[in-house]
């Protein structure tokens, strides 16, 4: 590439359709300032979404793309995927559109680790049809479908994609575009299949559900943004910190009680082992941010290469037609 | 059906037979299948056409001498044309009781029943709930009964070879096949070099098979219980280079002939079922050519993968049955909206619901048709025979690429599990194939449609220049984003079934066979075509003047089928359903009247009920 | 449409109409369909017939101004049988220039247009893509326009409450509906009672939105911009205690009335789906009748819960729109093949695919009646107005439990969402439902059949001495135990299909309405009752002979269609799709010739373009 | 009830039709043994399945029963018991049955805390449809449809469930009738989804897939049976025990290095906190066998009941036809 792109030339001819300060636009624009940083040809990105508000994702990202079927992104990105290691395969989807009907097709793409990148828009409602509870909506919550409030518990995205063998998960506000923007530019360096939640504030059916931790007011002492190798320290002075207290984190303050920076969790998101990277997505206070894990194994994808090159090496066949003519012919004169 | 010309050769009878049909029944355990497969591949190799069609139970290892465990496979080898592995038995190969009983109807008057007395025990006859030892209450007297000791004699030919029991119990069936071969006059080498091939690194199973093998024969020869043996002649087939292929074996060899001849990547996204799962098998051991297999973790990421490859540029493929096809219903109108290149394959099986999953059926036609919301037409196409399998996966792939639609390709559980003789058709024999790809540089609208065809392009992702999104929402027309507009809506709509419906001017015309005119016209459509094939043939033969239109274009059905139903004076659809193919053409043609003769029993026509129908209704 | 019978009161004139149609058209933000919706219900408590139709965007909050973001409310009230929302409109409301812009060709020349001239300015032109003022460039000047400042005089109105910009904004429909109350001389008192009650806890909202109310209504009284006031006088409808419904509404009640009837609970699993969601969200408010509601995690499980419960004894329904439809295709074979009482509500939209979710359509009849695999007839009923939405559930309900079979009703987005005055049934005033529940200490087969129906019994789980097991293969048609034997599946086919044919004997006749022969009969079916209704009405005031027979019952269809098709000399199936039902009448009764005028724009069918076919036709 | 049943009572007329020395003969056994013991009229059972070689169970126990559709076992059994709380509700599901197809239904029953209890046959492959792999299968096992090796990283039953939020998850071997017969009584106690994984040898197409743990030559070795409230020791010697470095448990040897008993953790299947529960189900030596986690919470149905009993307190209508008439009705004489 000679010249570098810039965000504008990731936007497309499409009005977009969301509501007045809804927190997809945030995604959107950090996502366009986001690929021109990933050396990348622009045609070579290819998004897919299911249904939903935030599935109207790849009509306003100017590469490939398709909106196709609620539930059936990440199915529907795994072929795109196998078809074309070349690609950059994006997933926008919705907590319903991922968790609710596409449930099963999240959690096996997880467990393939196919190198593929799910942002996850969680605003822990379904959107586009107007206000019904999702899989991550709260207990007690009053929705459209739930009048007297939920009563089903939800899920914890982080500990259900650990748990489904996720190697990258990562978790940020919906109002922070610069941190979405190098998480996204983090995720495209991962090598395999990375999820990025996303608190995304829905102002219509759902307003202020995130609030509590994203506020701007509140947002440093109730967040604590997770980076590789660096202390887990929060808090609008820095002088909190996370410890481990046998098998639970604890939040300290430096300087009381004799706690040095020292005695504060380093964040290794490249341990394999999993218990602690759990342990953060559980967590409420404060709430874990950033990348809370990055293990790379080989992707389903160069497993299947490491096999295809195998069998090509020994087989018996070079052509089909080589097959066709192979074993139990017989000749009629 | 025996036709004996007799002809005394040597000491014994040696009858000359235009064709004639074996059936080997035993347990799961017995190697029915095998022994069959050996059997109609010699018998192909020897010159003669062949038609098979293995029948197992539905549980995976039902216990040992019980009814609804034992399997058989049947084969029909001829001097003349086979098209159906035929329906009554000529020589029943049994090597148990419960095998003989529930197969013994299938037998012909006085014909020949080998039956392994070892087997007929006490236990054998309660778990075959008999009561009596048929071999002796006089029930079998209307057959040529056959005993042989196979068990014990088997035990004998390996005794010294320190073989435990199992494998004696196991190489029994090569005892059968001897003999059986030396009734046909068939030669031994081909299964004996099949032994030393498959047991290459263990000799000693090499050795125990063949000297089986010849036990058997040398048995038959010698012994004086065989009074006449058999000579099927050669069949007049095509020349060429053939072999025995299964229809689902061709299906998979018909996709990858597509991939290697539209130079793309085949991508196949399937879930296991049954009777379509190996096709993925089959595919799956052929990844050296550059072709992906997913098994996905249902059917709905089966073909939902594959849409997404599709969008790739690759040769799509998802393969399922019934039940299958149901789930994809949603995701085959996304294919259909966005117009991306699809192929479904359904081996129907007999339904409703789970219904008869190793049966038999022809009841997904409506299904294939309207199984998905809105107005939604695809093509759908059906194969009609094992070997033809291979030619309408080819061409349901070529349909698909060409015109940019999904095309789903009907085939069933006879075809599929059915073998027969295949003229191996070179890659470079079949018509091009190509597929609508946008080149790099050109200027791209991803609804431009090709004048004649209707057929939009695709630009793979990856071209610079092109890039596009598409997805489940109504188009505009010009610019393929997305439109609310009523006639837009109403524009696309007709202009997606106009799309399919020209698919007429692509497809072959019909023709009627054995007679272009006449008192009746059979009707049929995929896997029925070997035994309505038998059927009319002998109809035609007995004085009758009876065609046979055959369809396997179904939407868009080929322009002149008016044209060829209207030379006769009736019509009778015959199905294994009960009525779809009749109601379609009902739709379409409501100018005609249409009988019905349908089965749903999961098991094909006989020659016989259809036969005695058409004499009816003439 | 109008017809004035002029007659001069005091100063203005005061014409006399039969029916109007008025349409209120504004952003997405201006209240619309609140306007709407209390200027058909005051004219209901009126005494007036009335239908709405409410047209909002498929975008939840458009931009301000733009031309999708246009949300609109329908009324068509009359002295006169109403059945239709109308097609073309006399008084047009139009808050903006993108509402006037998008609406405007609907309005008859001659007719009042109301506009709030305070929107009309360059930015807002700009979004409407408007190049000139049309109040000034004269492209109006065919209509009746009446400028008003709603805006301004709204924040007068408000001045000194202490409001802001956005509570003005909001209440500026209330001036405009003031002023159409004028109008049409009607009164203010449910409007005011309405806010009354809706803010009790606000009183400060309660008085402004009433000032407004009454500040729009005085300036049209005062003003001399309005010239004619109308009056519509009430019309003849049957006695009795009537509201407002629509379809979604009517539908969900009529579930609860058949729980309450049947004496069993009503249990729902669904998954949200435009424009099927407001049924669950009706019944999940009334949980307090101890129905159970379940919102599940995809169509499958919605229906497949449903399917637990009916096995445990609820009233079971799943409710769905077409994509979702499509997916329980499998699991309705399932029920099917089990024969379990299921009452599926398919809530049709534009297809295929995601296609138009927000707009109507009739393009699902063959998925229901064919979407799932193998041989598995069900029944298939359609609504056919807002208000009998409930007598079609009711029935769905009724037909399942008494015929032991999964019962499709299909409804769609125009009825679902429009509305009309329902009279009132009680519960007691309906037909009962015996469901086939099993009764302890009797003896019990599963797949024992009632004579007649050919109904199988259910037996709940906890009642002793009826433990069973049932399935989705094939079952023994006396034990109900898995059985593969080739000739009892082809019973079982044709008794699960002889099941839902026998049904014809506890369905109405059906009859054609307007006349009982003629030159044409249009043959309609499901939502397009009052558009077609309408237009024959229409056509036979003309003079022409033609009749209208609808149907509500697809599978089986009522005994009695072909005789009434036979007294007339043509025959006209009219649907919201490309020739569905025209087609299943072809399979059902090949010996009529059908004609066929189909629409798939999203929209209902106008009286005007109905009518100007069916004279080509004749 | 007067007489107590017996196993027979639980024995259906239908002749069993499993390959000879497949592990669910062990499994319906065990069932059979365990439904006399839970106190509990016999028409108050329903076992339900989808399809599978194990999904042929509900023909197998004398009780009410469902063999449905692939997949879809735990979306049926859900509607079973939330419209029939009074039962007790059982499903029969397959590797392939439970998380291939069925992978969206049994996360979403684990989270929603249904008092369901899932048998689980994990034979690692499909028997039914004679051996391919499935989401449980190994990397590099051969099967019909990975001639040449799997290339899917399995999922871990118990991590994927109680990343899904299951409270009860258990693990037995399938060849042990007793401590299954235990571990089924057990689960029918307690008050939620209840999850037991049986490790089910398939000898026709997996045979010997877990013998290295379940053989019993190498059982007591290989295996750790846990037991709420007991010292986490196993060994042919019960010498061997678990202890916790850090984040990660470790084997050691009481009486050496000064390993004493009471060095060893206590098993706690009650916390309500996951994190040693998900380290135990992770565990490969010790494989951990028997209850791992049983944490009691609401369960969904109580929510529902709660709720129900709360609205139809306040509510204004008393009878369907209260609503009918409510609200903006009008006379027509
Ligand atoms: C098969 C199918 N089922 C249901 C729907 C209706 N539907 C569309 S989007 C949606 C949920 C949206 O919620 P979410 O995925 O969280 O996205 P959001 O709108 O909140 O961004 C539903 C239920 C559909 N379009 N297709
Ligand atoms: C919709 C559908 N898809 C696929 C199948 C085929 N099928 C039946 S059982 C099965 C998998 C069985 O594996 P598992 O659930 O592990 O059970 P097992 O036989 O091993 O006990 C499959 C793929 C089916 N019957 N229905
Ligand atoms: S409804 Fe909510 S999620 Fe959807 S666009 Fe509006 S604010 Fe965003
Ligand atoms: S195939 Fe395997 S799982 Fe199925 S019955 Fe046989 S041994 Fe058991
Ligand atoms: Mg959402
Ligand atoms: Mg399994």
């Amino acid at each position: 590439m000679e010249t570098k792109y810039t965000f504008k030339d990731f936007q497309t001819d499409q009005e977009v359709r969301w509501c007045p300060g809804c927190d997809d636009y945030v995604v959107l624009r950090a996502v366009q300032k986001a690929l021109p940083e990933m050396g990348r040809k622009k045609e070579d990105f290819a998004f897919i979404s299911g249904i939903g508000c935030s599935s109207r994702f790849p009509y306003y990202v100017e590469t490939y793309g398709m909106h196709t079927i609620h539930g059936r992104a990440t199915a529907i990105a795994t072929g795109v995927k196998l078809a074309n290691p070349n690609l950059s395969v994006w997933v926008a989807t919705g907590d319903g559109d991922a968790m609710a009907i596409g449930g099963n097709h999240f959690i096996h793409l997880l467990r393939r680790n196919i190198n593929i990148k799910i942002i996850l828009f969680n605003n822990e409602i379904y959107g586009l049809t107007k206000g019904q509870f999702s899989p991550t909506s709260l207990i007690g919550q009053k929705t459209k479908s739930s009048p007297y409030g939920n009563t089903q518990p939800p899920f914890n995205p982080g500990e259900l994609a650990i748990g489904s063998s996720a190697r990258f998960f990562a978790r940020i506000g919906g109002n922070v575009p610069k941190e979405q923007t190098d998480l996204f530019i983090e995720a495209d360096k991962f090598k395999g299949t990375a999820l990025i939640e996303v608190l995304q504030n829905c102002v219509i059916f759902n307003d202020g559900c995130f609030t509590h931790y994203t506020d701007k007011e509140v947002k440093d002492d109730k967040q604590i943004y997770l980076e590789h190798g660096k202390p887990m320290i929060f808090g609008k002075e820095r002088n909190k910190g996370l410890v481990l207290k046998g098998l639970k984190l604890e939040v300290v303050t430096v300087g009381e009680n004799g706690v040095t920076e020292a005695d504060i969790l380093i964040h290794d998101a490249k341990e394999s082992d999993p218990t602690l990277h759990l342990m953060l997505a559980r967590l409420h206070y404060p709430l874990a941010t950033g990348i809370i894990r990055s293990v790379e194994e080989p992707t389903f994808e160069e497993r299947e290469e490491t096999l295809y090159n195998k069998v090509k090496e020994t087989s018996k066949y070079k052509t089909v037609d080589d097959l066709f003519f192979a074993g139990e012919i017989y000749e009629v004169k | 059906m025996i036709t004996e010309n007799n002809q005394a050769k040597q000491t014994r009878e040696n009858a000359v037979l235009e064709n004639v049909v074996i059936r080997f029944v035993g347990d799961s355990g017995d190697g029915m299948q095998l022994t069959g497969t050996q059997f109609s591949d010699t018998s192909a190799m020897f010159g003669n056409d062949v038609a098979t069609f293995p029948n197992y139970p539905s549980e995976i290892r039902a216990p040992q001498g019980s009814l609804y465990g034992v399997s058989g496979f049947q084969v029909h080898i001829g001097s003349v044309n086979i098209t159906s592995p035929g329906d009554s038995v000529d020589v029943l190969v049994a090597m148990n009781p419960a095998a003989l009983k529930t197969n013994i109807d299938a037998l012909k008057a006085g014909q020949m029943c080998i039956v392994d007395t070892d087997e007929f025990n006490k236990k054998n006859f309660e778990k075959a709930h008999y009561d009596t030892n048929p071999l002796e209450d006089g029930s079998l007297e209307n057959y040529k009964l056959i005993q042989v000791s196979m068990t014990s004699l088997t035990r004998e030919a390996l005794s010294g070879m320190g073989l435990d029991n199992k494998a004696v119990t196991r190489s029994k069936n090569m005892f059968a096949l001897g003999m059986v071969y030396f009734i046909f006059n068939r030669s031994m080498d081909h299964t004996i070099e099949f032994f030393e091939k498959k047991f290459k690194s263990k000799p000693e199973l090499v050795e125990a098979n063949i000297k089986v093998l010849k036990a058997g024969y040398y048995y038959a020869e010698t012994m004086e219980i065989i009074s006449t043996t058999y000579q099927i002649a050669p069949a007049k087939m095509r020349p060429g280079t053939y072999r025995i292929i299964n229809g689902n074996t061709a299906t998979a060899w018909g996709l990858l002939a597509a991939a290697n001849n539209s130079g793309l990547e085949l991508f196949l996204g399937s879930y296991p079922i049954t009777p379509a799962t190996d096709i993925l098998h089959e595919l799956t051991k052929h990844i050296n050519f550059g072709i992906k297999t997913f098994q996905a973790e249902d059917e709905i990421a089966g073909i939902t993968s594959s849409i997404g490859a599709a969008f790739a540029g690759s040769l799509a493929i998802t393969t399922t049955s019934g039940p299958g096809l149901a789930l994809k219903g949603e995701a085959i109108g996304l294919a259909m909206m966005m117009e991306l290149p699809l192929v479904i394959i359904d081996v129907q099986r007999g339904g409703p619901s789970t219904g008869l999953p190793t049966k038999t059926e022809q009841s997904d036609l409506m299904q294939a048709l309207y199984g998905r919301n809105g107005e939604s037409p695809v093509i759908v196409i059906a194969a009609s025979t094992p070997e033809n399998s291979f030619d309408y996966a080819y061409e349901a792939c070529k349909l698909a690429l060409e015109h940019m639609t999904p095309v789903i390709l009907l085939t069933d559980g006879y075809i599929a599990n059915g073998s027969a003789p295949w003229k191996i058709k070179k890659t470079s024999e079949l018509p091009s194939i190509t597929p609508r790809i946008a080149k790099a540089g050109t200027t791209y609208n991803p609804y431009d449609r090709d004048e004649k065809t209707l057929a939009r392009v695709l630009a793979i992702p990856g071209t610079p220049g092109m890039e596009h999104r598409i997805g489940g929402l109504e188009k505009d027309k010009k610019t393929g984003n997305i439109s609310y507009a009523p006639e837009n809506h109403e524009y696309m709509v007709n202009i997606r079934a106009e799309k399919v419906k020209r698919v007429q001017d692509y497809i072959p015309a019909i023709r009627s066979e054995f007679q272009e005119e006449g008192d009746l016209l059979v009707v049929g459509w995929g896997g029925t075509y070997g035994s309505l094939s038998a059927a009319v043939s002998q109809i035609n033969n007995e004085g009758y003047k009876v065609g046979h239109m055959h369809l396997n274009h179904i939407n868009p059905l080929p322009k002149n089928v008016a044209e060829t139903m209207k030379k006769f004076k009736k019509i009778v659809v015959c199905e294994l359903n009960k009525g779809q193919m009749a109601n379609v053409l009902r739709m379409n043609f409501p100018e005609f009247q249409y009988l019905q003769y349908s089965k749903v029993q999961g098991l094909p026509f006989t020659t016989f009920e259809l036969t005695e129908r058409f004499k009816q209704l003439i």
